[in-house]
């Protein structure tokens, strides 16, 4: 039973980091007044770029041993950021300086990015994944001996302490200093903050950058070290996106309470091959449950929600100052 | 001259598009002034501000600062001259404090929300403001945010002020407060630009008043040396009858009677309590109170909007109460509500005149599709009669003037025919002339025996045209009078809740129709119903 | 003094456009395609190392292998556009034609699976249309009560929905099949009962009915009293609420006119097109759907030739994958992303006017001591053209690091 | 030697041949990378370039399929071959209307039960691959015995597997028997997915066959969950379909896998011959088609002799995977058994296939039908 009981949160922190990043990135973006539909593409724009970083790294390496491993996984958290970034550049010239409808850019921002990381996948050259894949697991090599505790909570790769450390600095950022308030002011009423002069297209175009940047790291995440180097162009990371959005709405913009609910979105979607004796057609039942959360979450909210867990109000809308 | 010029314009213009909202126009505050800004609906005052306060930017001329050019560019630029607007519409971030939104765009220290607590006070102190820092801004009245705005301008050391239409929501005693602080600003250094279309408050704060028409700049008067009249000329560029009739008519039964009624307000407070009172036939009812407290509801209640607490509202003798909208539409009760932002209620931004026209008759005959042919001869009528600025019928609605969207909103109520027209804030906002029409327009509805329900804000345009006045203050009725016999005092003291006729005349059997539609027994009988329905409830 | 100002002026000014003439949206469209053609071309001949007018006419070729296959896939994702257009109108936006259309198709194959042969197939297929509505109707209706009553945000539970619906065909997939092997398979493969008919091929059926709803959607926008209150919803709840309109009543009738719609689609997927239901069948095109009726402006007319347009852009690249080799279909998401950008992009100057400024114009011709020079290197804010420097700006620079990143790594490693 | 000649078919001349290749995914997914280099093989055996074949490749289970092939036959295709499991009733729909064009497709079960003249369905005797493999991973049992690492009775394996249908089954009986041929005390554990590629899943359950007591693991599923899991724990795995020694330096074992290579030979010669092709193809260890790659150093010593003494036999054809003497089924021995071969709507049972005291696995038709719990093998998803 606690077997049972710490395998399902192993696996909910570990499948829970790549929501995590996907929605602490959507948080600050949808922060700037943004709605990004495009995160699922840009974490998979995000999974590429780690991959090329990954690759030029051990490009020509003979001896993987040799090796620094943290320039290793630092250049691919750098390419990794460098893309998704990239790729958050476009959707923010679209829907900031040219005002484009956030939903269909968002979308074709996802059509595009689904389709370049599985193209350009093919021209990755994955031979040292495996290895360098060690690199990113297992940041705590003693945890073993701390018995349960060192497996559930220590045993887990650099990523997943990025993770929760950014979903921290996040929530601090956004409720503690200044930019945070004008990030927010931004997002809430960006006409207000136009008018006592705060640079409406630096804070969003910043955001919506760093959200993306931040936000491909989840690919990032999935490719080096939830598969440990095995799997990118058939990772399934869009759908993995599809449920970071939904977990914005799940945590009600809370990056801290992001934090629990990526483990438990986490633990949802591997709930069915954790519990035994399951038909099928059970396990589908259990993997509808994180959606079905969502859902559930939204109608609550929406029902009994107070003004302070609502969308930001200018949400899904671009800001033309000679509008009124 | 002795005085130093502040701030000066050199032939402004600005086009949206195709309308030219100034142009060519010049302007002059001084050091130590307040300086009013008159002109009609849509003369280009809001814009002319906005290019001051760097919302937008000219599309020719120069601004000099204290002598120097200056190139406003942005809001930054203008906080960087020490511009400061308080916009027609706030400026505010709902979700935030007070003091969250004065420190808004204020870089030049630490970010530290206490100091700023403290320093607000410190403001507020200093020229009489009544405000709490940390109080979050959507639970603040309109004057608090009002006052907020304000200090957040001065927060910044503002030396150029601008308020577009302070006053527009505001009541006799806050305007009266507010006008005690700017001239104290005035007095410390300051120079204020203020927009306002009450002429009496021209008069009273301004020492200068410059006039717009058109987009175009008219001139510039002291305001000791010109009257209303001569003010209202320059504006409208004709003369004007500035009197208000008061037609008498005579008056039928009671066409609404409401009894006991009670609302809440959107947060669950009680907004009316228990109120009674009755509208005839041929007769304008005035309602007087300062804004929220419960004229919003009520008109909504009657349009079958809002959902009431417990009482009667009878039409003709039959309870309207719990009918959808339509149906309350049906039986010829119109209501137009003009919020602040004068587009929230009674017209879709991006229909068209003609769309807008109809959208309470779109619906009639048994045909599915709709009838434009006639709704844009409809709208054709209206644009000539009122002769709203426009052209063509086929234009979303948002491109035209506020002054010119209203128009369009009375008009098409009016020309629905009522019985009962309830309207709440219909000249808010509005020039003289269109005002003018508009008194017209509802005077000609009494005469036709229509009963009108007209929530107001001006108390001497209430005095002047109305038959009765009905006092609110916080949801209770605090008398309700013949205007001809009372005095604007005295509504002031009952707006205040420092009179309540209610209580001095108790034997009088407030509001209770002597000739109501129903008996005794019936108005016994639906009481029992409301009970009886109540208890099958539970 | 006059230099002063003028100097600091911005270069571009931008302001709202009242109106664009019907022609001249056409052409900054076409421009935007055509930008967006040049760019996959660069693209297309650094991957495929071909001539781009080789690739673009291999493109073309390949969208028209198959003329029939062709109308096919634009009628199916007409059907899908037409099903968020009443939505969308309404700013309730319904990302969850996936998921209705599936349920739809569910039901209709249960109805195939399990009354063959019980009873006579016309009663079936009048079941299968019948049900498969109204599952659709469900799954639309669903949400649109949420919104109408609680104001829950539709954009994410209609999304969620979709996946809801997938879990459900999934589970079906396995609870239906008794191999094992978690696929159905097509109903009635070798005996074809209770399949609608063929009416000439199996595709004229869903052309003739994206057509005949695409003309219904767009009499219903525009000409009925229930597309106008649809319209007015969407443009302003208040004002809706105020004449009389019953707001919730108009949410939870556009969403049955959607979910119908998407039923329909099922059914006819079921009936016509698949005879089977898995996962798959919707692939992304209910997403696809809502770029197409966007670019369409919402006008179900218009919508034809979007709709038309994609489809075409995605068989003629799948093509180029194949008959260049390039073993991935992903190419063509890559071509429609990028056409996508460009024509959302083009979206601006028909939204906006851009006119340069007396400076600007200064500058061109080099008067009131202008020079090229302070395009750049001028301190005041630029408000037109300052987004575009910086994107610049920032592209050379991602690209800067990116080339000295690579070359770092590569001799230090 | 192809099937019953037949004159809907024109011979072909070998230039002017064209072949269409519908593949699920594409080359990223190891099962269509098979497929698609094996096609670049035969086309390269036989002479043939590269662009005479038109591949679509991520062509979902769905009408879409049926298009791809319309597409192919529009561009003079003359073979049509589609790798994925659910796309075979598609092809079964292009192959009643283009009667002159061959369809064939791989791992489907119906077409000697439809029996068209163009339509057929080919596999291999993987089953002898997985028996192989199985030895090998029974030699390691050993190996752990005799260490002292683990009892006798601890000899357990742990099996991922995609679907609970024939092929799946098929697969990890042939392995269990393999395995247990040499090391008689084996028993097995078996763990479903649901998925043919999902590697949360396989890892997962690896892991949770791991954690149940399994000291060696084999999987029939695509990604490279298990391999992964194994070089984590330490566990040996055996793998299929391709080598994981990348994914399992220190656990790697071996691999059984399926060639395509001949059958594509055997249709393009058909072809270009005009000939029908046989409605089933089982491609066996004889033809080629099944194979087991190189042991890696993980082996146990002595099991490439036991893997060849295996393969004398088979070669010489005495020795049958599913013998039944050497498994029982709730105890007993099997005596008789009705496979469900041909295909019909209910999944019914309809030929004796026990025969001469062996299961003829893949004879009535080239996809496996052997869908016995046998004892020994627990699944641990007592559901199926
Ligand atoms: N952002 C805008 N876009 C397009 N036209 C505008 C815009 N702002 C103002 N206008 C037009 O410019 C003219 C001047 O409008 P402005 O709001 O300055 O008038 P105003 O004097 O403030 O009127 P009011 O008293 O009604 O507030 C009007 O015709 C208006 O329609
Ligand atoms: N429309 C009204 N609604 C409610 N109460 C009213 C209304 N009109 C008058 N009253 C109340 O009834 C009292 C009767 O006063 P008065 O006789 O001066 O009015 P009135 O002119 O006779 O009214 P009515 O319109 O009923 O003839 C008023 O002081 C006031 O308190
Ligand atoms: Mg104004
Ligand atoms: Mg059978």
């Amino acid at each position: 039973m606690f077997s049972t009981l710490s395998k399902i949160l192993i696996d909910g922190i570990s499948m829970g980091t790549i929501f995590l990043f996907g929605c602490v990135g959507e948080i600050l973006t949808e922060k700037a007044g943004n709605l990004n539909l495009g995160i699922p593409g840009i974490m998979c724009i995000g999974a590429l770029g780690g991959s090329y970083g990954v690759m030029l790294y051990t490009n020509g390496v003979t001896d993987m041993s040799t090796i620094s491993g943290f320039w290793l996984v630092l250049t691919a958290i750098f390419f990794s950021m460098l893309f998704s970034a990239a790729a958050g550049l476009i959707y923010a010239f679209l829907t900031v300086s040219l005002k484009a409808n956030q939903n269909v850019t968002g979308l074709a921002l996802t059509t595009f990015g689904v389709g370049f990381m599985k193209f350009f996948a093919k021209r990755i050259d994955m031979s040292h994944f495996v290895e360098a894949s060690k690199y990113f697991k297992n940041l705590f090599p003693f945890s073993s001996k701390l018995g349960w505790f060192g497996e559930i909570f220590l045993s887990h790769g650099v990523l997943v302490y990025l993770a929760i450390a950014v979903a921290i600095l996040s929530s601090l950022l956004l409720n503690r200093t200044r930019t945070g308030l004008y990030l927010r002011a931004v997002g809430e009423n960006p006409a207000t903050a136009d008018a006592v002069g705060i640079n409406i297209s630096k804070y969003k175009y910043g955001f919506i950058v760093l959200g993306s940047a931040i936000a491909g790291l989840g690919g990032l995440y999935y490719v080096m070290d939830k598969t440990a180097g095995t799997t990118l162009a058939e990772a399934p990371i869009d759908s993995f996106g599809w449920l970071a959005v939904a977990l914005v709405i799940a945590t009600m913009w809370k990056p801290t309470v992001a934090i629990f609910g990526s483990i438990l979105f986490g633990a949802l979607s591997m709930l069915a091959i954790d519990l035994k004796a399951l038909s099928f057609s059970d396990l589908k039942i259990f993997e509808m449950f994180p959606y079905i959360i969502t859902v559930l979450v939204l109608i609550l909210t929406s029902i009994f929600g107070k003004k302070d867990i609502q969308p930001p109000a200018s949400l899904g809308q671009s800001y033309f100052r000679e509008d009124r | 001259m002795s005085k130093e010029i502040a701030l000066e314009l050199r032939n402004i213009t600005k086009k949206f598009d195709k309308v030219t909202a100034n142009k060519n126009v010049n302007l002059v505050v001084y050091k130590n002034e307040i300086l009013s800004l008159l002109g009609e609906n849509g003369s280009g005052k809001t814009t002319l501000m906005n290019i001051i306060s760097g919302i937008y930017f000219p599309d020719e001329g120069e601004i000099f600062v204290y002598g120097k050019p200056a190139v406003i560019a942005s809001p930054k630029d203008a906080f960087k001259y020490k511009i400061g607007m308080v916009h027609q519409h706030f400026k505010l971030v709902d979700t935030f404090t007070a003091a969250q939104n004065i420190i808004l765009g204020v870089n030049n220290e630490k970010y530290n929300i206490k100091l700023v607590n403290s320093r607000v006070r410190e403001i507020a102190e200093k020229y009489g403001f009544d405000i709490d820092p940390k109080k979050k801004v959507h639970d603040m009245s309109v004057s608090e945010k009002q006052t907020v705005e304000i200090i957040k301008v001065l927060y910044r050391g503002a030396d150029i002020l601008i308020l577009d239409e302070p006053t527009a929501v505001l009541t006799p005693q806050e305007i009266e407060k507010l006008f005690a602080i700017l001239k104290k600003m005035r007095d410390d250094g300051k120079s204020i630009i203020i927009i306002t279309h009450k002429l009496n408050e021209v008069m009273e704060i301004s020492d200068r008043v410059s006039i717009l028409r058109k987009g175009e700049y008219i001139g510039t008067v002291n305001t000791s040396e010109t009257n209303e009249k001569q003010l209202t000329e320059m504006m409208v560029g004709k003369k004007l009858e500035l009197k208000i009739e008061r037609a008498v008519v005579e008056r039928t039964k009671p066409l609404l009677e409401i009894r006991n009624l009670s609302i809440n307000s959107d947060d669950g407070n009680p907004a009316i309590k228990n109120i009674s009172f009755y509208i005839r036939g041929g007769e304008i009812l005035g309602v007087a109170g300062i804004t929220g407290c419960g004229q919003k509801e009520l008109c909504e209640a009657i349009a079958g909007l809002r959902k009431i607490n417990s009482g009667f509202i009878m039409h003709k003798g039959e309870s309207i109460v719990g009918l959808p909208p339509k149906e309350i539409i049906e039986k010829g009760i119109s209501m137009s509500f003009i919020p602040e932002d004068r587009l929230g209620m009674g017209l879709a931004p991006s229909f068209s005149i003609t769309d807008n026209v109809m959208l309470k008759t779109y619906g009639d005959g048994k045909s599915p599709f709709v009838n434009r042919e006639a709704a844009r001869e409809k709208a054709k009528q209206l644009i000539d009669k009122l002769e709203i600025a426009t052209p063509s019928t086929e234009i979303p609605i948002r491109r035209l003037s506020g002054g010119n969207v209203q128009k369009v909103l009375v008009g098409r109520e009016i020309s629905s025919n009522p019985n009962v027209i309830v309207t709440a804030y219909p000249v808010r906002g509005l020039d003289i002339n269109s005002a003018y029409a508009i008194y017209d327009i509802l005077n000609e509805q009494k005469k036709r025996q229509t009963g009108i329900l007209f929530v107001g804000e001006d108390l001497d345009v209430m005095l002047a045209l109305c038959d009765k006045i009905m006092v609110l203050c916080h949801g209770e009725v605090m008398g309700i009078v013949h205007a001809s016999k009372v005095t604007k005092e005295e509504l002031g003291l009952m707006m205040t809740g420092a009179m309540n006729l209610t209580v001095e005349q108790k034997d009088k059997n407030y509001g209770i129709a002597k000739d109501s539609n129903l008996t005794d027994n019936e108005w016994q009988n639906a009481a029992d119903e409301q009970n009886g329905g109540q208890n099958d409830d539970n | 003094m006059t230099t002063e100002k003028t100097k600091n002026e911005p270069l571009f000014h931008v302001s709202k456009r009242d109106h664009m003439s019907h022609k001249n949206v056409l052409l900054v469209r076409l421009a935007g395609i055509l930008v967006a053609l040049v760019i996959c071309g660069i693209m297309s001949v650094i991957l495929i190392h071909e001539n781009p007018f080789k690739i673009y006419a291999t493109l073309v070729k390949g969208a028209f292998i198959d003329v029939w296959t062709l109308m096919k896939d634009t009628a199916v994702l007409l059907m899908f556009g037409l099903a968020v257009i009443p939505a969308f109108k309404m700013k309730f936006w319904n990302m969850g034609a996936n998921g209705q259309v599936l349920v739809g198709c569910l039901v209709a194959i249960a109805c195939m699976k399990f009354l063959t042969g019980v009873l006579p197939d016309a009663v079936i297929i009048i079941l299968m249309i019948v049900t498969s509505i109204l599952a659709g109707i469900i799954w639309a209706v669903i949400p649109a009560i949420f919104k109408a009553f609680f104001g829950t945000n539709e954009t994410l539970f209609t999304l969620m929905m979709n996946y809801i619906a997938i879990g459900i065909v999934a589970y079906f997939s396995f609870a239906w099949d008794k191999s094992g092997s978690g696929n159905i398979g097509i109903v009635n493969l070798l005996t074809h009962k209770a399949w609608f008919p063929d009416i000439g091929n199996k595709y004229v059926l869903i052309i003739i009915v994206a057509l005949l709803v695409d003309a219904f959607m767009f009499v219903y926008m525009r000409y009925t009293k229930h597309g106008f209150e649809t319209a007015l919803v969407g443009d302003s709840v208040n004002t809706a609420k105020y004449v009389g309109i019953n707001v919730k009543k108009v949410i939870i009738r556009t969403l049955v006119l959607s979910g119908a719609i998407c039923g329909i689609m099922g059914a006819i997927f079921a009936g016509s097109l698949e005879h089977t239901v898995n996962t798959q069948i919707c692939g992304s095109k209910g997403f696809t759907a809502i770029l197409v009726a966007w670019l369409a402006n919402f006008d179900p007319l218009i919508m034809i030739a979007t709709a038309f347009f994609v489809v075409f852009l995605n068989t003629g690249a799948a093509n180029v994958s194949t008959v260049f080799q390039l073993k991935s279909t992903d190419y063509a998401n890559i071509v429609i992303g990028i056409i996508f950008f460009c024509v959302i992009g083009s979206e601006f100057f028909i939204q906006y006017r851009i006119k340069p400024s007396q400076r600007m114009k200064d500058i061109m011709t080099k008067k009131n001591g202008a020079s090229i020079k302070e395009l750049f290197f001028t301190s005041k804010s630029r408000s037109a053209v300052k987004p575009l420097i910086v994107i610049l700006a920032i592209g050379l620079e991602l690209l800067i690091i990116a080339v000295i990143a690579t070359i770092v790594i590569k001799t230090v490693v | 030697s192809c099937g019953n000649s037949a004159d809907t078919f024109e011979p072909v001349a070998k230039e002017d041949l064209k072949i269409g290749l519908i593949t699920l995914h594409d080359k990223s997914s190891p099962y269509d990378k098979n497929f698609i280099e094996s096609m670049s093989r035969a086309l390269a055996n036989l002479g043939l370039s590269e662009s005479q074949l038109y591949l679509y490749t991520g062509v979902d289970e769905s009408s879409n399929c049926y298009d791809k092939a319309k597409a192919c036959v529009n561009q003079g295709c003359q073979i049509v071959f589609a790798d994925s499991f659910g796309h075979e009733d598609f092809i079964i729909q292009a192959a009643q209307e283009f009667k002159n064009v061959h369809f064939a497709h791989a791992t489907g079960t119906k077409a000697h039960t439809v029996q068209l003249n163009n339509y057929a369905n080919a596999f291999a005797a993987i089953y002898e691959g997985r028996y192989l493999a199985g030895i090998a991973a029974g030699m390691k049992l050993n190996e752990m015995i005799d260490n002292g690492d683990i009892t006798a009775d601890e000899a357990v394996m742990g099996y991922v597997g995609a679907f609970t249908y024939a092929e799946v089954i098929s697969g990890y009986t042939s392995f269990y028997l393999g395995a247990k041929s040499v090391c008689p005390s084996v028993t097995m554990k078996v763990k479903f997915t649901g998925e043919w590629y999902h590697f949360d899943k396989e890892y997962s359950a690896a892991k949770t066959l791991i954690d149940e007591g399994c000291v060696l693991i084999s999987q029939h599923a695509d990604s490279y969950g298990a391999p992964t899991a194994c070089e984590e724990a330490g566990v040996p795995n055996v793998s299929y379909n391709g080598s994981t020694a990348e994914q399992g330096p220190n656990t790697y074992i071996v691999t059984s896998k399926i060639d395509w290579t001949p059958y594509f030979e055997y249709i393009i010669n058909c072809a270009i011959e005009g000939k029908a092709l046989d409605y089933d193809w089982t491609g066996t260890l004889a033809t080629g088609s099944v194979k087991l790659e190189a042991l890696s150093d993980v082996a146990a010593d002595g099991t490439q002799a036991k893997i060849d003494e295996a393969l004398a036999k088979f070669a010489a054809g005495t020795l049958h995977v599913f013998d039944t003497s050497t498994f029982t089924v709730g105890g007993k021995t099997l005596t008789s058994y009705e496979a469900d071969v041909d295909y019909d709507d209910k999944y019914t049972a309809d030929t004796e296939v026990i025969k001469d005291g062996y299961f003829h696995e893949s004879e009535y038709r080239s996809a496996p039908y052997f869908d016995i719990r046998i004892d020994g093998i627990t699944l641990l998803d007592e559901q199926y």
